[in-house]
Protein backbone atom coordinates (compact mmCIF):
# COMPACT_ATOMS: atom_id res chain seq x y z
CA UNK A 1 0.00 0.00 0.00
CA UNK A 2 2.67 1.94 0.29
CA UNK A 3 3.66 2.14 -2.98
CA UNK A 4 0.10 2.67 -4.09
CA UNK A 5 0.14 5.81 -2.00
CA UNK A 6 2.99 7.01 -3.66
CA UNK A 7 1.61 6.91 -6.74
CA UNK A 8 -1.37 8.73 -5.70
CA UNK A 9 0.35 11.78 -3.77
CA UNK A 10 2.58 12.09 -7.22
CA UNK A 11 1.93 14.92 -8.85
CA UNK A 12 0.88 13.15 -12.04
CA UNK A 13 -1.95 11.99 -10.48
CA UNK A 14 -3.75 15.28 -10.11
CA UNK A 15 -5.84 16.33 -12.43
CA UNK A 16 -4.14 18.63 -15.76
CA UNK A 17 -7.51 20.89 -14.69
CA UNK A 18 -6.65 21.63 -11.54
CA UNK A 19 -2.23 22.19 -12.48
CA UNK A 20 -3.78 24.51 -15.46
CA UNK A 21 -5.74 26.85 -12.98
CA UNK A 22 -2.72 27.15 -10.69
CA UNK A 23 -0.59 27.88 -13.59
CA UNK A 24 -3.28 30.62 -14.60
CA UNK A 25 -3.73 32.15 -10.98
CA UNK A 26 0.67 32.18 -11.14
CA UNK A 27 0.73 34.13 -14.21
CA UNK A 28 -2.15 36.52 -13.01
CA UNK A 29 -0.09 37.50 -9.92
CA UNK A 30 3.38 37.35 -12.22
CA UNK A 31 1.25 39.89 -14.50
CA UNK A 32 0.81 42.44 -12.14
CA UNK A 33 4.48 42.32 -10.45
CA UNK A 34 6.30 42.17 -14.00
CA UNK A 35 4.15 44.88 -15.34
CA UNK A 36 5.16 46.93 -11.86
CA UNK A 37 8.77 46.53 -12.91
CA UNK A 38 9.00 46.94 -16.09
CA UNK A 39 6.64 50.03 -16.15
CA UNK A 40 4.18 48.33 -19.38
CA UNK A 41 2.51 45.25 -20.00
CA UNK A 42 4.95 42.42 -20.07
CA UNK A 43 4.89 39.98 -23.15
CA UNK A 44 4.06 36.66 -23.07
CA UNK A 45 7.61 35.54 -23.33
CA UNK A 46 8.59 37.64 -20.42
CA UNK A 47 6.15 36.38 -18.36
CA UNK A 48 6.69 32.48 -19.29
CA UNK A 49 10.22 33.21 -18.91
CA UNK A 50 9.16 34.60 -15.04
CA UNK A 51 7.44 31.58 -14.46
CA UNK A 52 9.88 29.00 -16.24
CA UNK A 53 7.05 27.40 -18.75
CA UNK A 54 6.51 27.24 -22.39
CA UNK A 55 4.90 30.60 -23.60
CA UNK A 56 2.71 27.72 -25.62
CA UNK A 57 1.44 26.03 -22.41
CA UNK A 58 0.79 29.44 -20.54
CA UNK A 59 -0.96 30.82 -23.44
CA UNK A 60 -3.14 27.95 -23.57
CA UNK A 61 -3.15 27.90 -19.36
CA UNK A 62 -4.38 31.34 -18.97
CA UNK A 63 -7.87 30.11 -20.64
CA UNK A 64 -8.34 28.67 -16.97
CA UNK A 65 -9.89 31.68 -15.41
CA UNK A 66 -12.69 30.70 -12.95
CA UNK A 67 -15.35 32.11 -15.33
CA UNK A 68 -14.62 29.33 -17.46
CA UNK A 69 -14.32 26.84 -14.99
CA UNK A 70 -17.98 27.43 -14.42
CA UNK A 71 -18.65 27.52 -17.81
CA UNK A 72 -17.44 24.15 -17.76
CA UNK A 73 -19.37 22.97 -15.67
CA UNK A 74 -22.50 23.92 -16.63
CA UNK A 75 -21.81 22.52 -20.07
CA UNK A 76 -20.22 19.43 -18.69
CA UNK A 77 -21.62 18.33 -15.50
CA UNK B 1 -4.43 22.57 -48.07
CA UNK B 2 -3.32 24.49 -50.59
CA UNK B 3 -0.60 26.28 -48.50
CA UNK B 4 1.70 23.16 -49.84
CA UNK B 5 3.53 25.36 -52.64
CA UNK B 6 3.04 28.62 -50.77
CA UNK B 7 5.20 31.68 -50.85
CA UNK B 8 8.12 31.54 -47.76
CA UNK B 9 6.35 34.93 -46.81
CA UNK B 10 3.73 33.59 -44.12
CA UNK B 11 2.57 30.24 -42.51
CA UNK B 12 -0.70 29.54 -42.03
CA UNK B 13 -2.11 26.39 -40.18
CA UNK B 14 -5.94 25.17 -40.75
CA UNK B 15 -8.17 24.00 -38.26
CA UNK B 16 -11.80 22.07 -38.90
CA UNK B 17 -13.81 21.11 -36.62
CA UNK B 18 -17.83 20.61 -35.46
CA UNK B 19 -20.30 23.66 -34.90
CA UNK B 20 -20.65 22.21 -31.24
CA UNK B 21 -20.70 25.52 -28.53
CA UNK B 22 -17.68 23.62 -26.53
CA UNK B 23 -15.41 24.14 -29.61
CA UNK B 24 -15.80 28.22 -29.08
CA UNK B 25 -13.47 27.94 -26.42
CA UNK B 26 -11.04 25.27 -28.29
CA UNK B 27 -10.45 27.52 -31.32
CA UNK B 28 -9.97 30.25 -28.92
CA UNK B 29 -7.30 28.24 -26.61
CA UNK B 30 -5.87 27.16 -30.24
CA UNK B 31 -5.59 30.95 -31.45
CA UNK B 32 -3.49 31.71 -28.51
CA UNK B 33 -1.56 29.13 -28.94
CA UNK B 34 -0.69 29.75 -32.37
CA UNK B 35 -0.31 33.81 -31.64
CA UNK B 36 2.47 32.99 -28.96
CA UNK B 37 4.81 32.41 -31.47
CA UNK B 38 4.89 36.54 -32.61
CA UNK B 39 5.19 37.14 -28.67
CA UNK B 40 1.97 39.04 -28.04
CA UNK B 41 0.84 40.74 -24.41
CA UNK B 42 -1.87 39.52 -22.44
CA UNK B 43 -3.86 41.98 -23.36
CA UNK B 44 -3.27 41.00 -27.21
CA UNK B 45 -4.18 37.61 -26.29
CA UNK B 46 -7.05 38.64 -25.03
CA UNK B 47 -8.22 40.92 -28.35
CA UNK B 48 -7.56 37.76 -30.48
CA UNK B 49 -9.36 35.21 -28.23
CA UNK B 50 -12.55 37.65 -27.91
CA UNK B 51 -12.59 38.46 -31.83
CA UNK B 52 -11.89 34.57 -32.79
CA UNK B 53 -14.48 33.70 -29.98
CA UNK B 54 -17.48 36.28 -31.27
CA UNK B 55 -16.40 34.76 -35.03
CA UNK B 56 -17.04 31.39 -34.42
CA UNK B 57 -19.97 31.92 -32.18
CA UNK B 58 -21.65 33.22 -34.92
CA UNK B 59 -20.63 30.53 -37.43
CA UNK B 60 -22.18 28.01 -34.94
CA UNK B 61 -25.25 30.01 -34.23
CA UNK B 62 -25.78 31.83 -37.29
CA UNK B 63 -24.30 29.81 -40.10
CA UNK B 64 -25.40 26.27 -38.92
CA UNK B 65 -28.30 27.21 -36.52
CA UNK B 66 -30.00 23.87 -35.59
CA UNK B 67 -27.70 21.50 -37.66
CA UNK B 68 -24.29 20.64 -37.07
CA UNK B 69 -21.42 21.77 -39.96
CA UNK B 70 -18.16 22.39 -40.15
CA UNK B 71 -16.36 25.57 -39.19
CA UNK B 72 -12.63 26.27 -40.72
CA UNK B 73 -9.92 28.59 -39.05
CA UNK B 74 -6.89 29.66 -40.30
CA UNK B 75 -4.53 30.97 -38.95
CA UNK B 76 -1.33 32.86 -40.49
CA UNK B 77 1.58 34.72 -39.37
CA UNK B 78 3.22 36.54 -41.66
CA UNK B 79 6.17 39.43 -39.97
CA UNK B 80 4.41 40.80 -37.20
CA UNK B 81 1.02 40.31 -38.30
CA UNK B 82 -2.09 37.66 -37.48
CA UNK B 83 -4.51 36.88 -40.00
CA UNK B 84 -7.61 34.81 -38.68
CA UNK B 85 -10.13 33.69 -41.54
CA UNK B 86 -13.48 32.22 -39.96
CA UNK B 87 -15.41 30.14 -42.38
CA UNK B 88 -18.58 28.36 -42.24
CA UNK B 89 -20.73 26.60 -44.89
CA UNK B 90 -23.86 27.65 -43.24
CA UNK B 91 -27.36 30.22 -43.89
CA UNK B 92 -25.14 33.22 -45.19
CA UNK B 93 -25.87 36.88 -44.68
CA UNK B 94 -28.31 39.01 -46.52
CA UNK B 95 -26.91 42.42 -46.22
CA UNK B 96 -23.05 42.49 -44.53
CA UNK B 97 -23.43 46.36 -44.43
CA UNK B 98 -26.28 45.87 -41.85
CA UNK B 99 -25.14 42.65 -40.15
CA UNK B 100 -22.41 44.97 -39.38
CA UNK B 101 -23.64 47.70 -37.72
CA UNK B 102 -23.48 47.98 -33.98
CA UNK B 103 -26.42 46.83 -32.25
CA UNK B 104 -27.67 44.86 -35.64
CA UNK B 105 -29.15 41.19 -34.37
CA UNK B 106 -31.43 38.94 -36.54
CA UNK B 107 -31.97 37.14 -33.07
CA UNK B 108 -32.73 39.48 -30.35
CA UNK B 109 -32.50 37.63 -26.95
CA UNK B 110 -30.39 37.91 -23.82
CA UNK B 111 -27.50 36.48 -25.08
CA UNK B 112 -27.23 38.02 -28.88
CA UNK B 113 -26.71 41.84 -28.15
CA UNK B 114 -25.51 42.69 -32.16
CA UNK B 115 -22.11 43.94 -31.09
CA UNK B 116 -20.36 40.61 -32.44
CA UNK B 117 -18.73 42.25 -35.21
CA UNK B 118 -18.82 46.23 -33.55
CA UNK B 119 -15.96 43.95 -31.23
CA UNK B 120 -14.53 42.34 -33.85
CA UNK B 121 -13.35 45.36 -35.29
CA UNK B 122 -12.58 47.31 -32.13
CA UNK B 123 -10.38 44.42 -30.90
CA UNK B 124 -8.99 43.72 -34.27
CA UNK B 125 -6.75 46.28 -36.53
CA UNK B 126 -8.65 44.64 -39.78
CA UNK B 127 -11.80 42.85 -40.48
CA UNK B 128 -13.49 41.85 -43.68
CA UNK B 129 -16.39 39.65 -44.29
CA UNK B 130 -17.41 37.69 -47.65
CA UNK B 131 -21.04 36.22 -47.55
CA UNK B 132 -22.79 34.30 -50.01
CA UNK B 133 -26.86 33.63 -48.61
CA UNK B 134 -26.64 29.44 -49.21
CA UNK B 135 -23.48 29.36 -49.15
CA UNK B 136 -21.64 30.05 -46.38
CA UNK B 137 -19.77 33.19 -44.71
CA UNK B 138 -16.39 34.28 -44.09
CA UNK B 139 -14.80 36.80 -42.04
CA UNK B 140 -11.38 37.96 -42.51
CA UNK B 141 -8.99 39.71 -39.24
CA UNK B 142 -5.79 40.83 -39.04
CA UNK B 143 -3.86 41.51 -35.75
CA UNK B 144 -0.59 43.33 -36.14
CA UNK B 145 1.72 42.56 -32.53
CA UNK B 146 4.14 44.85 -30.85
CA UNK B 147 2.25 48.07 -32.61
CA UNK B 148 2.18 49.80 -29.20
CA UNK B 149 5.63 48.75 -27.98
CA UNK B 150 7.88 48.00 -31.02
CA UNK B 151 10.82 46.02 -29.72
CA UNK C 1 -13.27 16.84 -43.71
CA UNK C 2 -15.45 13.96 -44.66
CA UNK C 3 -16.31 13.98 -41.01
CA UNK C 4 -19.35 16.31 -41.82
CA UNK C 5 -21.60 13.24 -42.14
CA UNK C 6 -19.97 11.13 -39.09
CA UNK C 7 -22.12 9.33 -36.76
CA UNK C 8 -22.84 11.04 -33.90
CA UNK C 9 -20.69 8.87 -31.32
CA UNK C 10 -17.65 10.65 -31.47
CA UNK C 11 -15.97 14.06 -32.27
CA UNK C 12 -13.03 14.93 -34.46
CA UNK C 13 -11.44 17.98 -34.97
CA UNK C 14 -8.78 17.91 -37.85
CA UNK C 15 -5.50 20.24 -38.15
CA UNK C 16 -3.02 20.89 -41.07
CA UNK C 17 0.19 22.46 -40.33
CA UNK C 18 3.52 23.10 -42.52
CA UNK C 19 6.56 20.31 -41.44
CA UNK C 20 8.67 23.12 -39.81
CA UNK C 21 10.26 21.83 -36.39
CA UNK C 22 8.61 24.50 -34.32
CA UNK C 23 5.13 23.16 -35.02
CA UNK C 24 5.54 19.66 -32.98
CA UNK C 25 5.62 21.56 -29.89
CA UNK C 26 2.30 23.82 -31.70
CA UNK C 27 0.71 20.38 -32.12
CA UNK C 28 1.70 18.59 -28.36
CA UNK C 29 -0.21 21.59 -27.01
CA UNK C 30 -3.11 21.88 -29.46
CA UNK C 31 -3.43 18.22 -28.69
CA UNK C 32 -3.40 18.46 -24.73
CA UNK C 33 -6.27 21.20 -24.99
CA UNK C 34 -8.27 19.12 -26.98
CA UNK C 35 -7.84 15.60 -24.54
CA UNK C 36 -8.31 18.10 -21.57
CA UNK C 37 -12.10 17.25 -22.38
CA UNK C 38 -11.72 14.16 -20.50
CA UNK C 39 -10.54 15.61 -17.55
CA UNK C 40 -7.60 13.37 -17.47
CA UNK C 41 -4.55 13.41 -15.06
CA UNK C 42 -1.17 15.46 -15.78
CA UNK C 43 0.50 12.27 -16.27
CA UNK C 44 -2.08 11.11 -18.56
CA UNK C 45 -0.95 14.57 -20.37
CA UNK C 46 2.13 14.05 -20.41
CA UNK C 47 1.76 10.87 -22.11
CA UNK C 48 -0.43 11.85 -24.61
CA UNK C 49 2.22 14.71 -25.20
CA UNK C 50 4.77 12.63 -25.47
CA UNK C 51 3.31 10.77 -28.16
CA UNK C 52 2.51 13.41 -30.50
CA UNK C 53 5.52 14.66 -29.92
CA UNK C 54 7.34 11.69 -31.41
CA UNK C 55 4.60 11.04 -34.31
CA UNK C 56 5.06 14.47 -35.58
CA UNK C 57 8.78 14.41 -35.42
CA UNK C 58 8.67 11.55 -37.34
CA UNK C 59 6.63 13.43 -39.67
CA UNK C 60 8.84 16.18 -40.03
CA UNK C 61 12.23 14.61 -40.28
CA UNK C 62 11.79 11.23 -41.61
CA UNK C 63 8.18 12.21 -44.15
CA UNK C 64 9.63 15.14 -45.64
CA UNK C 65 13.23 15.25 -44.56
CA UNK C 66 14.68 18.64 -46.16
CA UNK C 67 11.64 19.79 -48.33
CA UNK C 68 8.25 21.35 -46.53
CA UNK C 69 4.89 19.28 -46.56
CA UNK C 70 1.92 19.35 -44.87
CA UNK C 71 1.34 17.38 -40.98
CA UNK C 72 -2.54 16.57 -40.94
CA UNK C 73 -3.07 15.79 -37.01
CA UNK C 74 -6.72 14.34 -36.05
CA UNK C 75 -7.65 13.87 -33.05
CA UNK C 76 -10.77 12.02 -32.07
CA UNK C 77 -13.22 12.16 -28.66
CA UNK C 78 -15.17 8.89 -28.40
CA UNK C 79 -16.49 8.19 -24.59
CA UNK C 80 -13.85 8.05 -22.78
CA UNK C 81 -10.56 7.32 -25.23
CA UNK C 82 -8.66 10.06 -27.43
CA UNK C 83 -7.60 8.82 -31.01
CA UNK C 84 -4.80 10.44 -32.57
CA UNK C 85 -4.11 10.10 -35.86
CA UNK C 86 -0.63 11.82 -37.37
CA UNK C 87 -0.21 11.47 -41.39
CA UNK C 88 2.26 13.22 -43.49
CA UNK C 89 2.66 12.37 -47.64
CA UNK C 90 6.06 11.84 -47.40
CA UNK C 91 8.64 9.52 -48.17
CA UNK C 92 6.90 6.14 -46.38
CA UNK C 93 8.76 3.61 -45.10
CA UNK C 94 9.88 0.45 -46.50
CA UNK C 95 9.97 -2.02 -43.30
CA UNK C 96 7.37 -1.05 -40.46
CA UNK C 97 7.82 -4.17 -38.60
CA UNK C 98 11.32 -2.82 -38.50
CA UNK C 99 10.66 0.80 -38.33
CA UNK C 100 8.66 -0.35 -34.80
CA UNK C 101 11.56 -2.30 -33.20
CA UNK C 102 13.03 -0.77 -30.59
CA UNK C 103 16.28 1.58 -30.72
CA UNK C 104 15.89 0.90 -34.79
CA UNK C 105 16.82 4.04 -36.89
CA UNK C 106 17.67 4.78 -40.46
CA UNK C 107 19.26 7.95 -39.12
CA UNK C 108 21.62 7.23 -36.22
CA UNK C 109 22.93 10.32 -34.66
CA UNK C 110 22.95 11.77 -30.96
CA UNK C 111 19.20 13.15 -31.59
CA UNK C 112 17.85 10.05 -32.84
CA UNK C 113 17.39 7.16 -30.52
CA UNK C 114 15.27 4.80 -32.54
CA UNK C 115 13.10 5.01 -29.61
CA UNK C 116 10.29 7.19 -31.08
CA UNK C 117 7.21 3.77 -31.74
CA UNK C 118 8.53 2.32 -28.37
CA UNK C 119 7.83 5.14 -26.92
CA UNK C 120 4.48 6.03 -28.05
CA UNK C 121 3.64 2.24 -27.50
CA UNK C 122 4.80 2.79 -24.21
CA UNK C 123 2.01 5.89 -23.31
CA UNK C 124 -0.58 5.04 -25.66
CA UNK C 125 -2.82 2.03 -25.07
CA UNK C 126 -2.86 1.18 -29.12
CA UNK C 127 -0.58 2.04 -31.97
CA UNK C 128 -0.94 1.21 -35.29
CA UNK C 129 1.53 2.29 -38.41
CA UNK C 130 0.44 2.05 -42.04
CA UNK C 131 2.56 3.40 -44.91
CA UNK C 132 3.57 3.22 -48.17
CA UNK C 133 6.56 4.18 -49.70
CA UNK C 134 6.75 6.96 -51.58
CA UNK C 135 2.93 7.59 -50.72
CA UNK C 136 3.55 8.42 -46.89
CA UNK C 137 2.67 7.62 -43.39
CA UNK C 138 -0.35 7.35 -40.82
CA UNK C 139 0.40 6.70 -37.50
CA UNK C 140 -3.14 5.97 -35.48
CA UNK C 141 -2.87 5.90 -31.49
CA UNK C 142 -5.22 5.46 -28.92
CA UNK C 143 -5.75 6.76 -25.39
CA UNK C 144 -7.96 5.59 -22.69
CA UNK C 145 -8.45 8.16 -20.26
CA UNK C 146 -9.00 7.07 -16.64
CA UNK C 147 -8.08 3.62 -16.76
CA UNK C 148 -5.71 2.95 -13.62
CA UNK C 149 -8.60 4.78 -11.51
CA UNK C 150 -11.62 4.56 -12.89
CA UNK C 151 -14.25 7.41 -11.27
N1 LIG D 1 -21.56 33.30 -39.85
C1 LIG D 1 -22.77 33.89 -40.00
N2 LIG D 1 -23.72 33.28 -40.75
C2 LIG D 1 -24.94 33.87 -40.92
N3 LIG D 1 -25.28 35.05 -40.37
C3 LIG D 1 -24.38 35.71 -39.63
C4 LIG D 1 -23.08 35.16 -39.40
N4 LIG D 1 -22.39 36.02 -38.62
C5 LIG D 1 -23.21 37.06 -38.38
N5 LIG D 1 -24.42 36.89 -38.98
C6 LIG D 1 -25.57 37.84 -38.95
O1 LIG D 1 -25.08 39.11 -38.53
C7 LIG D 1 -25.81 39.55 -37.38
C8 LIG D 1 -24.92 40.38 -36.48
O2 LIG D 1 -23.89 39.59 -35.91
P1 LIG D 1 -23.25 40.06 -34.54
O3 LIG D 1 -22.76 41.46 -34.69
O4 LIG D 1 -22.25 39.04 -34.12
O5 LIG D 1 -24.47 40.07 -33.53
P2 LIG D 1 -25.28 38.86 -32.83
O6 LIG D 1 -24.47 37.59 -33.05
O7 LIG D 1 -25.35 39.24 -31.39
O8 LIG D 1 -26.60 38.76 -33.53
C9 LIG D 1 -26.36 38.30 -36.77
O9 LIG D 1 -27.50 38.54 -35.97
C10 LIG D 1 -26.65 37.43 -37.99
O10 LIG D 1 -27.87 37.79 -38.57
N1 LIG E 1 6.66 9.41 -40.82
C1 LIG E 1 7.71 8.66 -41.21
N2 LIG E 1 8.12 8.67 -42.51
C2 LIG E 1 9.15 7.92 -42.92
N3 LIG E 1 9.88 7.12 -42.12
C3 LIG E 1 9.54 7.07 -40.82
C4 LIG E 1 8.45 7.82 -40.30
N4 LIG E 1 8.35 7.57 -38.97
C5 LIG E 1 9.33 6.68 -38.69
N5 LIG E 1 10.07 6.38 -39.79
C6 LIG E 1 11.17 5.41 -39.85
O1 LIG E 1 11.14 4.60 -38.69
C7 LIG E 1 12.38 4.70 -37.99
C8 LIG E 1 12.18 4.54 -36.50
O2 LIG E 1 11.45 5.65 -35.98
P1 LIG E 1 11.63 6.02 -34.45
O3 LIG E 1 11.32 4.80 -33.64
O4 LIG E 1 10.83 7.23 -34.18
O5 LIG E 1 13.18 6.33 -34.31
P2 LIG E 1 14.02 7.61 -34.80
O6 LIG E 1 13.05 8.70 -35.18
O7 LIG E 1 14.86 7.99 -33.60
O8 LIG E 1 14.82 7.17 -35.97
C9 LIG E 1 12.98 6.02 -38.42
O9 LIG E 1 14.39 6.03 -38.28
C10 LIG E 1 12.54 6.10 -39.88
O10 LIG E 1 13.38 5.33 -40.71
MG1 LIG F 1 -22.46 37.40 -32.74
MG1 LIG G 1 11.43 9.30 -34.09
Amino acid sequence: TGEIKRFLRDDGMIKISRSLKEMATKARAEKEKLGVSLGREPTLDELAGALQVEPTELAAAMESGAEVESLYKTIYH
Amino acid sequence: MESKKKDRAGETVHLEFESHSHNEQFARVVSAVFAARLDPTVEEIEDIKTAVSEAVTNAIIHGYEKEIGVVHLDLTIEDKSLTIVVRDEGAGIANVKQAMEPLYTSKPSKERSGMGFSFMEAFMDEVTVESELGKGTEVRMVKRIGSIFPL
